[in-house]
């Protein structure tokens, strides 16, 4: 029961983060677009360890049933190398705007002679 | 055993109405700094009840120093961020009665207009 | 037109998506999890098998990656140019100041914490390393007013440290390459594992620990400080 | 706990369709501030909290503080381009 509900969930935000990258032009706006993007993503890796009535992976106890780990070592490394491209991302927009007086990306294909 | 489980669920029911009162009010306000009055308050009062109600049905002396620390650190961390906001919309010009647009939308910003 | 075509699109994914879902069942009914967690602990002798597997099994894949939060780091180093630009043009209440100062230390020790007890309780070298970053955000952003955009730690203090822990890394796992075994090996190598649960155990994985915290904070305190100084 | 992970996944359609729909900038950074804190409580959910600790640090802390100083470093110019 819990499975389908995040997958449906990471579906929805699937779709709704690329009706954000098609409809907006804002550079900032993009980036924050493919941050959900990532999200659902992870979401969908978390999920692929879990099983139900099972503990977290710290072993505390011998006889217990615990989650698999390795997901959740992926999405570990996952986020913190979103949070780079998220800033090397924002840094470029900064420079854009610094060079070329936009952060719309319809205004900057315009050709400017 | 009972006891502390019923008293518990007093404090958790307690922190499920200061967090209403919470909501109600960020949506009733209008004004910027009612809006971060009762987020300073209530919202404060609402961590505490919902710390507190752990704090009494802790399992072991090192969870209980650790909610402890983080009731105190909440505490105070929530008081100055509200002052910091606060004193920041005063600063950037945000009157005392100007109202704000309750709507989804949101209003889109523009520097060169100004709250003023 | 632009919106009915991301509607179009959008709507698609969902629609292919649910079906698919729908058709296929769940992904838990495919994959069976295997419980090699206990397996875990006997091998590298780290209670948390999601460090064990970062830092052991996978160790390699960590150095890849702090190799990317150091190009980023270089990368965004290399954009901005060194003017002294100041995020703040307020100066904040002595209130805001002094409070930060009371706080500032819970919030290292916490990082630290984080990243020493990284083996035996959830954390670790990443989690903690970017809450030492960001109590770096917090110095930069209240401590900053005058221009002066790094109060506790210059720059080159904070190159060094990170390129200090990055060859601290690597020279780890050169001893299990001269000691007989893979590189980055951890138990193959005859080092003793400690009892688990205990904080001396799991071999190189707290060392390991310890080189990534600081490199991870160091790299993401450089590249705040670089959006900053943009 | 079932129906607790179904409204989180529920409050995290909304907040994902509030951050793509609203018309400020720095509302949707507000709220994919939100978003990341909900993704956090949901890997709680999932036995997950090595995840969930990397994330609430990661995503509500400092993905929020790079967005902030990057829109006010675009913004600060854009005043004076006054087009």
């Amino acid at each position: 029961m819990l499975a389908p509900t995040i997958l449906t969930g990471a579906i929805v935000l699937t779709g709704c983060a690329f009706y954000g990258l098609i409809t907006h032009r804002h550079m900032i706006r993009l980036v924050i677009c493919l941050n959900i993007l990532d999200s659902a993503v992870l979401l969908v890796i978390v999920l692929l360890g879990y099983e139900p009535d099972a503990a977290a992976p710290i072993v505390r106890q011998a006889d217990l049933q615990y989650v698999l780990g390795l997901p959740h070592a992926l999405s570990l490394t996952a986020i913190v190398i979103s949070a780079c491209t998220t800033a090397l991302m924002l840094g470029y927009a900064v420079r854009v705007h610094r060079l070329r007086g936009t952060v719309y990306v319809d205004r900057l294909t315009r050709w400017r002679g | 055993m009972i006891l502390r489980e019923i008293l518990s669920a007093g404090f958790l029911g307690l922190a499920m109405f200061f967090f209403l009162v919470t909501a109600v009010g960020l949506f009733r306000f209008r004004s910027s700094y009612a809006r971060l009055h009762i987020a300073g308050k209530c919202l404060t009062g609402g961590a505490l009840s919902s710390i507190l109600a752990y704090l009494v049905v802790a399992p072991r002396a090192a969870v209980f120093a650790r909610l402890v620390i983080a009731a105190l650190l909440l505490l105070f961390t929530n008081a100055l961020g509200t002052h910091a906001i606060a004193r920041g919309a005063h600063h950037t010009g945000v009157d005392i009665d100007t109202l704000e647009s309750n709507s989804m939308e949101g209003t889109p910003f523009d520097p060169r207009r100004g709250p003023r | 037109m632009r919106r009915t075509l991301a509607l179009l699109i959008s709507g698609s994914i969902v629609a292919l998506g649910v079906t698919t879902l729908m058709l296929t069942g769940t992904l838990s009914d495919a994959i069976r999890p295997v419980d090699y967690t206990l397996r875990t602990v006997r091998d590298t002798g780290a209670i948390n098998a999601v460090t064990a597997i970062l830092f052991d099994y996978r160790a390699l894949d960590t150095l890849g990656e702090a190799t990317v939060i150091f190009a980023a780091s270089s990368v965004l180093a290399f954009l901005a140019p060194r003017s002294s630009a100041s995020m703040l043009s307020v100066r904040l209440s002595m209130l805001i100041l002094y409070g930060i100062a009371f706080l500032l230390p819970f919030i290292m020790v916490f990082g630290f914490g984080t990243i020493v007890f990284g083996h035996v309780s959830p954390g670790g070298g990443f989690t903690g390393g970017v809450m030492l970053s960001s109590s770096v955000v917090i110095f930069a952003v209240v401590y900053s007013v005058g221009g002066q955009q790094s109060y506790v730690l210059p720059i080159l203090v904070k190159k060094y440290v990170e390129n200090a822990a990055m060859f601290v890394f690597v020279s780890l796992g050169f001893i299990g390459l001269f000691s007989g075994g893979a590189y980055l090996a951890n138990a193959l190598t005859g080092i003793p594992l400690g009892e688990p649960g205990s904080l001396l155990s799991g071999g190189l994985i707290p060392l390991l620990n310890i080189a990534t915290g600081f490199k991870v904070g160091m790299g993401l305190a450089l590249i705040i400080i670089s959006l900053f100084a943009e | 706990m079932i129906w607790v992970t179904l409204a989180l996944v529920t409050l995290l359609v909304v907040i994902a369709f509030y951050a793509v729909i609203c018309r400020s900038v720095i509302a949707a950074i507000v709220a994919v501030g939100v978003f990341s804190f909900v993704v956090s409580a949901i890997f709680v959910a999932l036995r997950a909290p090595d995840v969930a600790m990397t994330q609430a640090v990661v995503g509500a802390g400092l993905t929020t503080a790079f967005f902030v100083i990057a829109l006010d470093k675009t913004e600060a110019a854009d005043d004076q381009e006054s087009r």
